[in-house]
């Protein structure tokens, strides 16, 4: 999470960057607010906002039909109320309060305690809570493209809010709450396992469990308007500097760095991507190069503290490689109707960048050496995490929705289906 | 009368109504369509998504005229719209009872 | 010749024009309408405002085809149509005079 | 049966429509046209470029009724759809030979 | 407006925030820039200037016919660049100004005496100047949802041109500027009473002298594209966090805690509105949903430095029934066409935000307490605030709009309106 | 680039703006980074990102017809990857490294020496770069407007990258990096040359050389919607603050002076533009008012950090005026099709600006006297600024250009040109 050579309250981020002890140690001197920093943090945290509404929410809604472009939209938008509600009651708890190695406690929730005056590392705390509560916002959103044209509304409330508190608040306390992956030294600077991983697995569950969208293979299923999409990239591609510079907590070297190998490892993995596909397909596509934007910046996420430009490049090279097959040939091979490559993208993004983060990372910029270096066991490391976070986001992914079939059924009936989410569910249609 | 509809390429429709005005036609009436035919149509690849796009763009015009002036009316807009390659579009031809200019109420070829 | 009109829900369509492929049928041209009859709309509601949706999407077809196949091309497109629920649409058809392929000149059925 | 075309301005529409419903014309069907014709358009400038406007948006209704009604219904338009501005459209009546309501398979007068 | 700790040249707002006499007395250390403190509102400046182009006009713009979206546009990014220059020549005077306790003087026109060196607080003077531009810019564009698809672009420009002088800029000095408002007490930390009721009462005022749009009741006005408004809404909130945290003019615990109220309120209302319409129609729709954001966003805005999270959930809900209310049940029975809604929305959401403020104020966040502290002179306050400011805006605005209607003519011709004011006065089209 | 009253390591910046001396004494203390310096810088990164991506691709694809709208995103879009990446490799090495009078060494190529803790100035030295490198993806991509609908992807990717290698790296030396242009006293301070100009010309190069598009003045090219390119225009504005207000490479007076003067100028030019086209063709437009608003920001970029209000105001209606002239007459007159006017707005608003910089600089605000206050010769000196960079662009863009077009043809068949190059070469339309 962050790299800060200031005083840091939130242990998390400090196991899992390595320089625990240094910074338990700093905590004697009394804590004192950065306006520097906090003025960053004000705004990554707008950033990382706009990444959700409107960025994924366009980015989505110009892929599907023209009859369902609001229904995306409405998901994303509801999903970003419903989490920073879910946040305060109790979510931010599960996540960062003390707890145990697995889950927060319950210490933190209603936001108990927190006071305007409260200080978190050189940030106030409640700056802190509100940064990590667009994190919670986004990875749900992040998963509905996965299920796109064919969920109920209620049940996609349901299951989304559930799987918050349910999954990512506790893995998000594995990882930078203090819990058992950060004592294992999985790096995970941004949220490359945390968000992304997690989003993909439980899209790829939940596109199984669904099932595919009617008239795959024979209708016309083409995205309905990209410029929508560009926006959203676009601003996507933006609001993840926030994410990811954000990260580090604190306006400084680290913050910086995380931004420039942001930008390089997005405009790689684009340019593969759109390579990739002039070669094999003759035309190079919107929809690819904006695909290996976000590509990259998925396996960017989890690497941003710790590589240097260098690394940065091959790493987003290998996402834009690997993300091109994930929604191309592996999808088609296995079979599943994953409709916005929530999987191809995020899923195997996010395991590439967790994986090459073992690889590239660079002591000379985040203290920890990785495979290149000689630190082979971080690879290792790394796996550990992803394994981890697979297994239970899997299992409970799966479990969530089965209670919800069975209680309120998932998916629409097939009229709503053929006219629309649009018209069926929100009454409302686009012109 | 006879109402001529055709149905051409949307680029043609610029000189397949100054074509129509040359020969003394007033007015006409055009509306977006897609065709589906001899043509074909690119494929389009969206991600792991192939889609072959059988119905392409084509403007479909409308104009009623008089009888003694359809065959010229047919020919001006054959000419026009035609580049010889496939695609090109149709021309239909139909008889029309009546017609009637709304603003006035004149009838049948008064109306055109 | 006849023009066959056909009126028919919009995700009718592939059906409909396979169904037509399959007797023959080497082309045709639709269009975006909007229908009024029987089948009523739904009810959006705008904050205080309620629209009540009188004209539905329909997708309009237009097969020309010589007078033989009419019957059998009227019958593929109703049983591909058809639904069995209000607003499944209509077939109009007309006795149609010439048709002309715009790219040979060529008339009437070779046209077609 | 006859079908009338009528072209109209768009703001038209809902007038009409329910003049046509209170002549108890059951269903119709419209799609969105652009009409070229004695009205003139507006000039559009773009920075330097100006465009003239030569297409303007009209309604195009189609209405299938039996004979006997048809020339009510072409008033009952008619009334509707006149301003008495230039741009009013047009009305073209054709001679129908079947209509089939896709649901039933009903024809002729029975399927309007 | 503020409460920072540090030393404050503004005394405005020092006044509303009770630490009027700290605040002076600090003064007599020389004042500095703080880079963080300017970094923030940097940003906050920009955020702002989102709102309006392209937020408001977005969010506007896609809620009218087709034929009329280009016309909101172009009335929001007019608006934007006139005020900008008015503000510049006389408008940031008359409110910020010392003068009077009714409205500042012409010491700071055409900002004479501006230097690149002069500070104010801890930011440059050159920035709280621009800060304040903003929120000039966004008030009377606000207005014009009330009168859209209607209204001349001739007479727009000169009904909310004069406005702005005559009527937003002596609110402005009465609350922040050093005049009567802040003198009583009145809390208004980010313009729910200056900006929001202000906008909303002259939108009603506008909307009743105007006239309804032809076709309400018999053809369908219905939104033509929701996804414009969903952008715009999206924006308005990001934006929103400069906005009100912007307000503290300081990156610190109060900006940060004024973003979390935010964000809180903002998901409240939204949610409110959404399952209300639910219930009561049986479609969660878009609009709704968006609605309902932003009658939060409204609603926190004066509270927003005053209130702990708790509060403004409880503002956030009560803004969301008491916006739904005011867009539906009250313009259905009073009859008025305020079209998109700025009274129901801006001025509703205003009112109940500057009641609550006094209801919910929590002394240890902003310094002050409220009604459930014991304190229920602060609810009367606030309601003085109220009264003031509807009874100047709505005499005002009648008069400025009838002036403007006796000479020119506030109403286009029968033909514009019917072929759409992008045709008709604009020369433009979408395709 | 900047005033920066700190130490600054960039004697770039410091030699254009006479603070030479003082600059390299100051450095002896050690440099250390100001974190609200660099909160803002890292905001600002991110603002001038979002002007290319998505503002200028939707201000340019909003302006074209509906079958090419996909082309203008795309081609942003890949140049945004692709001059990220060439920056990284030797772009900016060859812009910023100490090398000659005329372009810069190798001694950066690959970010060699790039570390975390690296520091320029008050903020991180990998901030810098980044920072520039976003300067580095818009001014190629400004250039496709004047092309548009009618170049061959291929060849616009090999055009942009080495032009901006050739072309743009060495006259950001000469101007920013220590060359000639800042010796001789250019004052540039956000990239009126640099930027504008160089984009003008280049375009207006292209625009010949590639011939005009099928269609002109025959057929309607009108655009197909203008909402997309006011949304372009008004992030272009919500940029430019960071693009302006962050050349002063601090958060201090001179970026919140840089702020306000570009919202002053930007308003004038943008209400300049709109009365012009009032009074002369009957109605104002929304492409009118937007246009205006570019050419604003525009002229004030080169003037930024030199220029009081007043001196902003004249600067905004200069160049509304030029710019409207220069969009319609000019380009009518002389013949070219320019397409988008990327010429007429930003070659003749980055003149107009950079002369009127000379003019109206004032030595409070920058620490140079311009014409105004005596110092006839900073015109002499800016015009000279403008003269080199003229020749040196218009010379090698057009051999870059006709090497390209020798070698794999620069300009679409006509079959692609007429069915739109969205699906000719993307294989992408939008319904
Ligand atoms: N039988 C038909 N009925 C109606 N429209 C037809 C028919 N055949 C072709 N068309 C229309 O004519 C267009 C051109 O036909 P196509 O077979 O592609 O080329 P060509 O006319 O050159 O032989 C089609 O796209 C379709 O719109
Ligand atoms: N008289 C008519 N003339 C033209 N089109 C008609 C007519 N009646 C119905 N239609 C078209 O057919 C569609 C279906 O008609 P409707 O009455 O809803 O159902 P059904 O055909 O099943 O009885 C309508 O939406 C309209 O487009
Ligand atoms: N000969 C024609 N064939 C088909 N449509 C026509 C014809 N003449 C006119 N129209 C349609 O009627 C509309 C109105 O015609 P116009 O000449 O402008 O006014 P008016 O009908 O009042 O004389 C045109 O925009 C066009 O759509």
């Amino acid at each position: 999470m962050m790299l800060s050579k200031k005083p840091l309250l939130a242990l998390t981020a400090a196991l899992s960057t390595g320089i625990f002890a240094t910074s338990v140690l700093a905590q004697t001197a009394a804590p004192k607010i950065d306006s520097g920093d906090t003025a960053w943090m004000l705004t990554a945290t707008a950033l990382v906002l706009l990444m959700t509404i409107p960025g994924l929410a366009l980015f989505y809604g110009g892929m599907v039909r023209k009859k369902n472009v609001l229904s995306l939209l409405m998901q994303c938008f509801a999903i970003c109320c419903l989490m920073s509600i879910l946040w305060v009651v109790v979510g931010y708890s599960l996540a960062f309060d003390t707890g145990n190695a697995y889950v927060g406690g319950l210490g933190k929730a209603f936001l108990k305690d927190l006071t305007v005056g409260a200080v978190n590392g050189t940030i106030p705390d409640s700056l802190f809570m509100v940064f990590q509560m667009t994190f919670a916002v986004i990875t749900p959103a992040l998963i509905v493209g996965a299920f796109a044209d064919r969920m109920k509304f209620s049940a996609m409330l349901w299951f989304t809010g559930i799987w918050m508190l349910i999954v990512y608040a506790p893995i998000t306390h594995w990882v930078w709450g203090g819990g058992f992956l950060s004592k294992d030294g999985v790096l995970d600077f941004a949220g490359g396992t945390v968000v992304h991983i997690n989003a993909g697995v439980a899209g790829l569950v939940a596109a199984i469990m669904i099932g595919k969208r009617k008239g795959l293979g024979t209708e016309s299923l083409a995205p309905h308007n990209l410029v929508l999409s560009v926006i959203g990239a676009a601003l996507l591609w933006v609001g993840w500097f926030g994410f990811n510079a954000g990260s580090a907590v604190a306006a400084n070297g680290t913050a910086a760095m995380a931004m420039v190998v942001t930008q390089i490892a997005t405009a790689a993995a684009a340019l593969t991507w759109m390579f990739i596909e002039w070669g094999l397909r003759g035309k190079p596509s919107v929809l690819g190069i904006i695909s290996g934007a976000i590509g990259g910046l998925v396996a960017i996420t989890p690497a941003a503290g710790f590589v240097d430009p260098m690394g940065a490049l091959f790493i987003g090279i290998g996402s834009g490689l690997a993300c091109y097959w994930g929604a191309t040939w592996l999808k088609r091979t296995a079979g599943y109707d994953d409709a916005l490559d929530v999987f191809g993208i995020h899923g195997i993004g996010g395991i590439v960048g967790a994986l090459l983060t073992g690889v590239f990372a660079n002591k000379a910029i985040g203290g920890t050496a990785g495979l290149l270096e000689g630190n082979a066991g971080q690879v290792v490391t790394q796996a550990w995490g992803i394994v981890a976070t697979v297994i239970w986001c899997a299992i409970a992914t799966a479990i969530i929705l089965k209670v919800i079939d069975l209680i309120i059924g998932i998916r629409v009936d097939e009229e709503t289906e053929r006219d629309g989410l649009d018209l069926g569910l929100h009454g409302e249609t686009i012109q | 009368m006879k109402l001529i509809e055709a149905v051409i390429k949307p680029f043609k429709l610029d000189e397949v109504r100054t074509a129509l005005t040359e020969t003394g036609v007033q007015g006409l009436t055009v509306s977006e369509a897609r065709g589906f035919g001899r043509q074909k149509g690119q494929t389009e690849i969206y991600r792991g998504a192939e889609y072959e796009i059988s119905f392409l763009p084509k403007i479909r015009i409308e104009v009623a005229v008089s009888d003694d002036v359809a065959e010229q009316t047919i020919e001006a807009i054959r000419n026009a719209a035609s580049t010889g390659q496939i695609g090109d579009g149709k021309i239909f031809v139909f008889d029309m009872e009546k017609a009637v200019r709304i603003r006035t109420g004149e009838t049948d070829n008064d109306a055109l």
